[in-house]
């Protein structure tokens, strides 16, 4: 595997970024970097769409064409990019609250449509850019600056309902685990039809501080303790004993997990 | 007689003291003096163990005199090597050919490296009898549990002592778990009969010291937010926040190149270089 | 003969629990502590004797004494270094004297093979003027271990029985014999003898002046005399001795059972029947000192080393340089071979503790157990280990020192906290020292091989008790910052410990995993690399789990690693910090 | 101001209004002649009462609505009740048999002629136009014929030609 | 050559933009506008162009918005209650400058209103709808050939000043069929791109015209968009000054062109005590009430915008300054007629007709209405 030097594709003169210290956003960007350059695109003939948010702030950097839409709509947005344009890659960048709640509807279309975008789902279990609040894909019990007492109501489970909305490429994978990334956004941006990238990342701002899970450095060991092939062995092996050990959190499961070849919307006849 | 003696050396989990009683009560067993000594505690973590044993008509000293064991029982090549100046000249030397690498051995980091030494019975040549190098970890694997390589290797040692078969059974089914009794007789007997290997069919574990590569951590200061991330997962601390809770480079010397610091820099604000002319791939 | 009774290879631990049990012994404590541990493990297993776990030695000794105040014959049992915290008791129970025998039986290491230090157990029967016995193999160590209640007994004194590794874990053949009923006689109450008031004491110390002259006379009657050559007479005990006689088997040799109080005179008479006289001692010149003193001309440490162990090839070496035997042939070098330094277990739930107190840095003030391999690599995060409990009371003092440029944190097991470092616990929020301290709860005592102690919630002999609740207990301290955390759980742990570290005043992480050795031996779903994802980047080696090998791949001039599935207990470390994540269940071969 | 002309086609939806509507609308360009057509969208046009509206003008249609239609044609009774007052004085009316509600008008079974002739109702509108093409001079036969047969399917073409004639033949 | 045609004004929308060259068409189906949709599925793809129906009026335009960033001429059709959900992305494409055309069919409202009713109630949502001080052009064709013409017009404006530009009329025009005439295929100007190499690139630099050039995706400029407040380089800033900046000149790009861009038609206004300000499809029933009082001698006029946004202020008070009363025809409740009020600015006594129950307002409704005036009217 080739060493990538991604700094050629970044807007030096706009760096550097402006999320928090210890945000994975920026590893995640990263290694899509990386993805871009192993898959060969042509800079030129590349688009990143994103919506709004802590994640969509990051395309901003990014030495592409980069189109910073509205809250939820980055979809939309990439479907006319797409369509109008079949030559160029064209991939989202959306947070949990913006890909999962006000953006849901686009999401969920332009899975069902099979249309050939990448997007990656930045999911850090809360909304980072208005200060904390509870997001679709907060797990039940986490505390939020609108769920003080913990949230009750369940996360999303963005994989699940992408493979029910017809992306024909669905894979989840960690922050935490970068060179996962790079090989699964390489896939991803290779992929023909729709491809869906929900990427667990961290927000120690205020997930992290509301819920007492540390910094950057202990939230990317976190991020790793959601690995069900991490946290089903440990959850296996607990034991009943003296001392009360804190409840482990659900694992969940990382990897490219579904694909399909699927027809192509291309919105034109030749299609 | 005048006291036989044994040594057996392995790493701690591979039997070794196991073995050693067996021996003792084979000995025991068959009317003899009996001396075996061992050392418990901390050195049994993942560390050398060895285990005398003395048997004959009387049996003064616990411990083998140097240069002095009718056999030496290596459970491992290196354990072998640490303990030969214990066998008598002309003894035999009985060697699994497993080789356990400690973590230690031929890191490529800079601070912590010593080497595994070569499986090579030449570089002992002359220093031994009968060299029995055996592929016992292999064959208790097939008998079905390589935690019975111990009752192989003893199989193995058997042949240069004088204590029956039924002694060495009867000892056996005294000391291993209830269940494993036949196996482990099993393996005892296919000890006594594995054929002496090849060295030359053994591969190498391919463990030699690497190239000394160096690298430089270009950290752009401008863009770093100091988070953390990079002194947390830096296998060699290389990196570190200094009391400012500022990222400095420590140990630049240190890098192994392998870029975790640059995949995990979530500000884009750390390469590692490698100077022009170095292996590996400059850039 | 001896062909009529039963022998059987017991080791010198095994052969002393058997002799204080053929000596009707009733009650027996002790603390586990390398290389004594085993003799009450071997105890329990032998019915009429109640045999128990202390806290520390200091307790063993105490409920031996009051056993033995009690009438019945009671043993303690620990390693040199635990003589050190019952010594306060030990040296007073000189002056009390006993009920029933009480023996203590004290295991020294020479050689330092699990022991912070080397210290001669002989240096405190002199000191707390108490008669000590040595034997010399597992048979001796029998027949002493019941010699020791007779003389505890005759004389009114507890008796130190001091065995070393080479003793307590030498397997040697032992004619057993049945047990001796001894009736429990019942506590007679006796102010004058039990109550050490200054009154009181003053009255018993010249009564344990005129118990040493007898004792002395006594000890005589403890020496075996042997061999003919009268060039030169050795005089040694213990495991010396059987050096000696594998050396020079003709020599003319003095064993003194007894080494505390020494029969001077008896030595002495010895002396004028051989031209020249030889010590052979191991570790402290104790009988050559005593020998001096006496007048008595002696040879001994100038041709004997004083560090370490003993061995028929040191001893050899010894009487070579005396001029007695040939020298060895050159001693063979061995051939250059890889170190092979002990490492925590594969799995072992202490690894992320101190993985994380190096990620964190801090100044760490260790403790004794198994832990203590954290100070070498690739942990290699312990500052300071010094003996049981130490670790939090140096860590209070590091930090009123304000010599530390990091937090410093105090790391302890769970047995050696409930050993000493409770009070130090106590002391440091009474005096609000600004420390924390990483409670390594593993539910057991690893180091010596996984016995109970009273965090556990069982006995020595198994049995279920109540369980000491170390998070209630910190709290009744007054532990205000308190985190119980799953040590298997990498971002717990090192955010409970940086969030412990950040707190101002004494703050407590308790860490809980049981030991993968025990009660119970751990072997979950292993784990494996998948060596085409692997980037050799061997941060997993930083946990210096020995189930993680190298492998002769590499990938951009690194070396990968692989993981022996045999050892791996899948405790799921490694592939918590496995950044590319080809660490993996086996059960995802090929998936 | 050029003169116009207001045409309604009232009915149900399936009864063919709009495409009368659209034909005649369309016969009027063909012709030369300004037009514009609208229609009833929505709930109307699934059931219910529909219309389709034609204004036709020599040169420009001004205002392109219809309120007070001269020419009202009537399919149903729904259609009757909803547009059946809309007629403007003088106008002419054509009511189908059906929907009669003893009108003054011209009363034609034209939906059972178009379902005889073309076998669907759909073909009223068709029969209508042959109708109203009788009954007011305005409209331009030979247009109005042209273009139906260019509006309706190949294989129906000869069914409405003979549809609008038998509508026609009513009339006279 | 021209050829007359009878055909609906949605249809004459959709042709119209293909005519201008659009290529890309996403939209959501809302009578009354939904014909224009079908029309372009059905066509688009002939011209190697692009029909996609979204999932709602937030990412139809979000689409065309996309579409446009990629070169394309690119429109979106709705009514009431899409506008509303359009009105997101109308202030996004205000604020990224995207060329864009917006068509609302409107109906009656608010909510969901009458769907299959006229009204004229959008005009003041699509001058204020989004958000925040943002120029509008808002075009109001009021007969089957002006949609077509008003259509194409749209997609000039848009393309050349870098904005979205709304293109109202009501449910009666889109649903009428009137005979039009209509040119096979038109010119317009198109967007500028720029003339520097990529490296020198600034997106948000304009000239003295105040519109910054546009590349497309994939031509070779990379560079970022947002709808956040940027610099000339794009990239979002904190900075008021900049900000400030950023701002005016979206304005000042509309308020450059004003002239191009309003148009009003009159229709013997020049001797008119009355004049008759009316748009879309009343235009067309004051016009024959006009044709009807001149008739009976009256001096009435008509004054009707094609661009009801920027409002034709200046051409209000020019072309009533010879009149006594304004009578503004709106179906709606008097939106418009406030800023006749402001043009006439008290020159002339400013009259309102509104009607707001989803019926077209006829001929005969505003000659009523101007009955007690017409005495004042008379030559």
């Amino acid at each position: 595997m080739t060493i990538v030097d991604i700094r050629p594709h970044l807007r030096e003169w706009a760096m550097p970024h402006v999320l928090c210290a210890g945000c994975a956003h920026g590893i995640v960007g990263r290694a899509f970097l990386v993805a871009t350059d192993r898959a060969g695109i042509d800079p030129d003939r590349m688009v990143v769409v994103a919506g709004i948010g802590c994640s969509s702030r990051l395309v901003g950097y990014l030495d592409f064409c980069t189109l910073h839409a509205t809250h939820g709509r980055a979809p939309a947005f990439a479907t006319g990019v797409k369509l109008a344009r079949p030559e160029l890659t064209v991939a989202v960048f959306s947070g949990d609250g913006d890909g999962l709640a006000i953006g849901g509807n686009h999401l969920i279309h332009a899975a069902r449509r099979n249309i050939d975008l990448t997007v990656v789902l930045f999911n850090n279990e809360i909304y980072g850019m208005t200060g904390g609040q509870v997001a679709p894909t907060t797990q039940r019990g986490a505390i939020a600056s609108t769920t003080p007492r913990g949230n009750t109501e369940p996360a999303f489970d963005s994989v699940a309902l992408m493979i029910g909305a017809g992306a024909s490429f669905v894979a989840r994978a960690s922050a935490s685990e970068p060179f996962t990334l790079e090989r699964i956004f390489t896939e991803a941006l290779t992929h023909r039809g729709f491809a869906f990238v929900e990427v667990l990342s961290d927000c120690p701002t205020y997930f992290g501080r509301y819920n007492r899970l540390g910094d950057g450095p202990e939230m990317l060991a976190w991020l790793t303790r959601q690995d069900s092939r991490v946290a089903e062995p440990l959850a296996a092996k607990r034991v009943v004993d003296h001392l009360p050990i804190p409840e482990a959190p659900p694992g969940l499961d990382l990897g490219v997990l579904h694909r399909e070849e699927r027809p192509v919307f291309t919105g034109r006849r030749s299609g | 007689m005048s006291a036989r003696g044994v040594v057996l050396a392995g790493v701690g989990g591979q039997g070794v003291v196991l073995a050693s009683a067996v021996l003792a009560e084979a000995a025991l067993q068959s009317g003899f003096e009996v001396k075996q000594s061992e050392v418990h505690g901390m050195a049994q973590r993942g560390g050398a163990v060895v285990s005398h044993i003395r048997y004959g008509d009387t049996v003064a000293s616990p411990i083998v005199p140097l240069a002095t064991a009718d056999v030496l029982a290596g459970f491992e090549w290196a354990e072998a090597l640490r303990w030969l100046p214990y066998l008598a000249p002309g003894g035999a030397l009985v060697v699994d050919a497993r080789r356990i690498v400690p973590p230690g051995a031929c890191r490529d980091h800079r601070r912590w490296g010593v080497p595994y030494p070569p499986l090579d019975p030449t570089s002992i040549a002359g220093r031994t009898g009968a060299v029995v190098l055996i592929d016992a970890t292999g064959i208790a694997g097939t008998l079905g549990n390589v935690k019975a390589a111990n009752s192989v290797v003893m199989g193995a040692v058997s042949r240069f002592l004088d204590l029956s078969d039924a002694a060495w059974e009867k000892a056996i089914a005294r000391f291993v778990p209830p269940r494993t009794v036949d196996l482990n007789i099993e393996a005892f007997h296919a000890g006594q009969q594995a054929e002496t290997l090849d060295p030359a069919d053994i591969p190498e574990l391919g463990l030699d010291p690497l190239p000394e590569r160096h690298y430089h951590i270009d950290v752009n200061e401008a863009w770093c937010k100091d988070c953390g991330i990079c002194p947390s997962i830096c296998p060699e601390f290389c990196l570190a926040l200094d009391d400012a809770h500022r990222l400095v480079v420590v140990d630049e010397e240190a890098c192994t190149g392998c870029r975790l610091c640059e995949v995990l820099c979530p500000d884009f604000a750390i390469r590692i270089v490698t100077p022009v002319g170095a292996q590996g791939g400059a850039r | 003969m001896i062909e009529t009774r039963e022998r059987a290879l017991l080791s010198g631990n095994e052969a002393i629990a058997r002799g204080a049990w053929e000596a009707g012994v009733r009650v027996a404590s002790a603390y586990p502590g390398t290389p004594s541990t085993e003799t009450l493990q071997a105890l329990v297993t032998y019915e009429d004797v109640d045999t128990r776990w202390a806290t520390n030695e200091k307790v063993a000794v105490d409920v031996a004494l009051g056993a033995s105040l009690g009438g019945a014959r009671a043993l303690a049992v620990m390693k040199h270094v635990g003589l050190n915290v019952a010594a306060d008791t030990f040296m007073t129970a000189a002056y009390t004297g006993v009920g029933a025998g009480l023996v203590i039986m004290v295991a020294d290491d020479p050689g330092m093979h699990s022991s912070q230090n080397e210290q001669d157990t002989r240096l405190y029967a002199r000191m707390g003027l108490v008669p000590l016995l040595e034997p010399s193999d597992s048979q001796e160590a029998k027949d002493f271990t019941k010699l020791g209640f007779e003389v505890s007994e005759r004389f009114d004194t507890p008796v130190l029985l001091r065995s070393t590794t080479r003793i307590s874990h030498n397997r040697g053949i032992v004619v057993l014999e049945d047990r001796a009923e001894v009736p429990v006689g019942g506590f007679h109450p006796d102010p004058s003898k039990y109550v050490m008031l200054p009154a009181y004491a003053r009255g018993r110390h010249p009564v344990v002046l005129e118990r040493l002259t007898r004792l002395t006379t006594y000890a005589e009657e403890l020496v075996t005399e042997e061999g003919a050559d009268t060039r030169v007479g050795i005089v040694t005990a213990g495991v010396p001795y059987q050096y000696v006689k594998e050396v020079l088997p003709e020599a003319r040799i003095l064993k003194l059972g007894m080494t505390f109080p020494v029969p001077v005179e008896r030595i002495r008479s010895f002396a004028a029947g051989v031209e020249r006289l030889v010590v052979v001692e191991e570790l402290e010149p104790f009988l050559e000192e005593t020998l001096k003193a006496a007048g008595i001309h002696v040879e001994g440490k100038a041709y004997f080393p004083r560090t370490g162990e003993l061995s028929p090839d040191l001893v050899h070496d010894g009487f070579a340089a005396l001029g007695l035997v040939e020298p060895r042939s050159s001693a063979p070098t061995p051939p250059p071979t890889v170190v092979r330094p002990p490492l925590l277990c594969a799995g072992c739930p202490h690894t992320v503790p101190y993985w994380s107190l190096k990620r964190l840095g801090a100044v760490v003030t260790g403790d004794i157990g198994c832990y203590t391999l954290a100070a070498l690599e690739p942990l290699a995060t312990m500052d300071t280990c010094v003996s049981m409990g130490a670790s939090i009371g140096m860590a209070t003092g590091l930090a009123a020192s304000g010599g530390a440029d990091k937090p410093v944190v105090a790391t302890i097991g769970d047995s050696t906290f409930l050993h000493g470092g409770v009070p130090a616990l106590m002391d440091a929020v009474y005096n609000q020292a600004d420390i924390t301290v990483v409670i390594l709860d593993n539910g057991t005592v690893a180091m010596t091989g996984g016995q109970e102690h009273p965090g556990t919630g069982r006995t020595l002999s198994g049995e279920e008790t109540r369980a000491v609740d170390l998070p209630a207990l910190c709290r009744a301290i007054g532990v205000d910052d308190l985190h119980v955390v799953d040590p298997y759980d990498v971002s717990a742990t090192l955010r409970a410990i940086e969030q412990a570290m950040a707190h101002r005043g004494p703050s407590v992480v308790i860490t809980y995993r049981p030991c993968i050795e025990a009660p119970v031996r751990i072997k979950d779903r292993p784990f494996w690399v998948d060596a085409d994802a692997c980037t050799a980047c061997q941060l997993c080696m930083n946990l210096g789990c020995p189930a993680i090998l190298w492998t002769s791949e590499t990938f951009e001039g690194r070396r990968k690693v692989t993981i022996d599935t045999e050892m791996c207990t899948g405790c799921t470390l490694c592939a918590q910090l496995c950044p590319p994540r080809a660490i993996l269940p086996v059960q995802e071969v090929g998936s | 101001m050029s003169a116009r002309l207001d045409l309604r086609f009232a009915g149900a939806g399936g009864q063919g209004i709009v495409m009368a509507g659209r034909v005649l609308a369309e016969a009027a360009l063909r012709a030369g002649r300004a037009a514009t057509h609208s229609q009833a969208y929505g709930p109307a046009s699934r059931g219910g009462a529909s219309r389709s509206d034609v204004v036709i003008a020599d040169e420009e249609v001004v205002f392109p609505l219809v309120r007070r239609p001269r020419v009202l044609v009537i399919l149903t009774a729904e259609a009757h009740r909803t547009y059946g007052d809309d007629l403007a004085p003088g106008g002419t009316l054509i009511v189908d048999t059906e929907a009669s509600d003893g009108d003054d008008g011209l009363v034609l079974p034209i939906v059972e002629t178009a379902a005889r002739i073309v076998g669907t109702e759909l073909a009223s509108g068709v029969v209508a136009l042959g109708a109203l093409s009788a009954a007011v001079d305005d409209t331009d036969l030979e247009t109005l014929e042209a273009t139906i047969a260019d509006r309706v399917p190949a294989s129906l073409r000869a069914a409405n030609l003979e549809a609008f004639a038998a509508g026609r033949s009513m009339v006279r | 050559m021209k050829q007359s045609r009878l055909i609906q004004g949605n249809e004459a929308c959709a042709l119209g933009a293909v005519a201008a060259g659009c290529r890309f068409y996403a939209g959501y189906p809302i009578t009354p506008s939904s014909e224009i949709a079908e029309y372009m599925a059905r066509h688009l793809p002939e011209e190697d162009g692009v029909f996609v129906q979204m999932e709602d009026e937030i990412s139809s335009l979000g689409a065309v918005i996309g579409a446009s960033f990629a070169g394309a001429r690119a429109m979106t059709a709705t009514s009431g209650p899409g506008f509303s959900l359009m009105q997101e992305h109308i202030g996004y494409a205000v604020m990224a400058e995207a060329p864009c055309v917006i068509v609302d069919v409107m109906r009656a409202g608010p909510s969901t209103g009458r769907p299959t009713s006229p009204s004229q109630g959008d005009v003041m949502a699509a001058r204020w709808g989004t958000h925040g001080d943002h120029p509008a052009i808002v075009l109001t064709p009021a007969s089957v050939t002006e949609i077509f013409e008003l259509t194409v017009r749209a997609f000039e404006l848009a393309e050349t000043l870098r904005m979205p530009v709304i293109v109202l009329y009501d449910e009666v025009l889109g649903h009428t069929r009137e005979t039009v005439e209509l040119p096979p295929r038109v010119e317009i100007a198109g967007r500028r791109t720029p003339r520097v190499a990529p490296t020198e690139f600034r997106p948000k630099e304009a000239g003295p015209d105040g519109v910054p050039p546009l590349p497309a995706f994939g031509d070779g400029y990379r560079f970022h968009v947002t709808g956040l407040t940027h610099d000339e380089r794009g990239f979002p800033t904190d900075e008021a000054e900049v900000a400030g900046r950023l701002i005016r000149r979206l304005h000042a790009k509309v308020e450059a062109h004003r002239d191009d861009i309003v148009e009003v038609e009159t229709l013997l206004c020049d001797d008119a005590d009355i004049v008759i300000f009316a748009f879309g499809i009343v235009a067309r029933a004051a016009k024959e009430a006009v044709m009807v009082a001149r008739a009976q001698g009256l001096r009435v006029g008509l004054l009707r915008p094609r661009t009801i946004w920027p409002f034709p202020d200046r051409e209000v008070a020019k072309i009533t300054a010879g009149a006594s009363v304004v009578l503004v025809a709106e179906m709606n409740l008097g939106q418009v007629v406030r800023e006749v009020e402001r043009a006439v600015a008290g020159n002339a006594r400013v009259e309102g007709l509104f009607r707001a129950d989803g019926e077209a307002i006829d001929p005969e409704e505003i000659l009523q209405a101007l009955a007690p005036d017409l005495e004042g009217a008379a030559r």
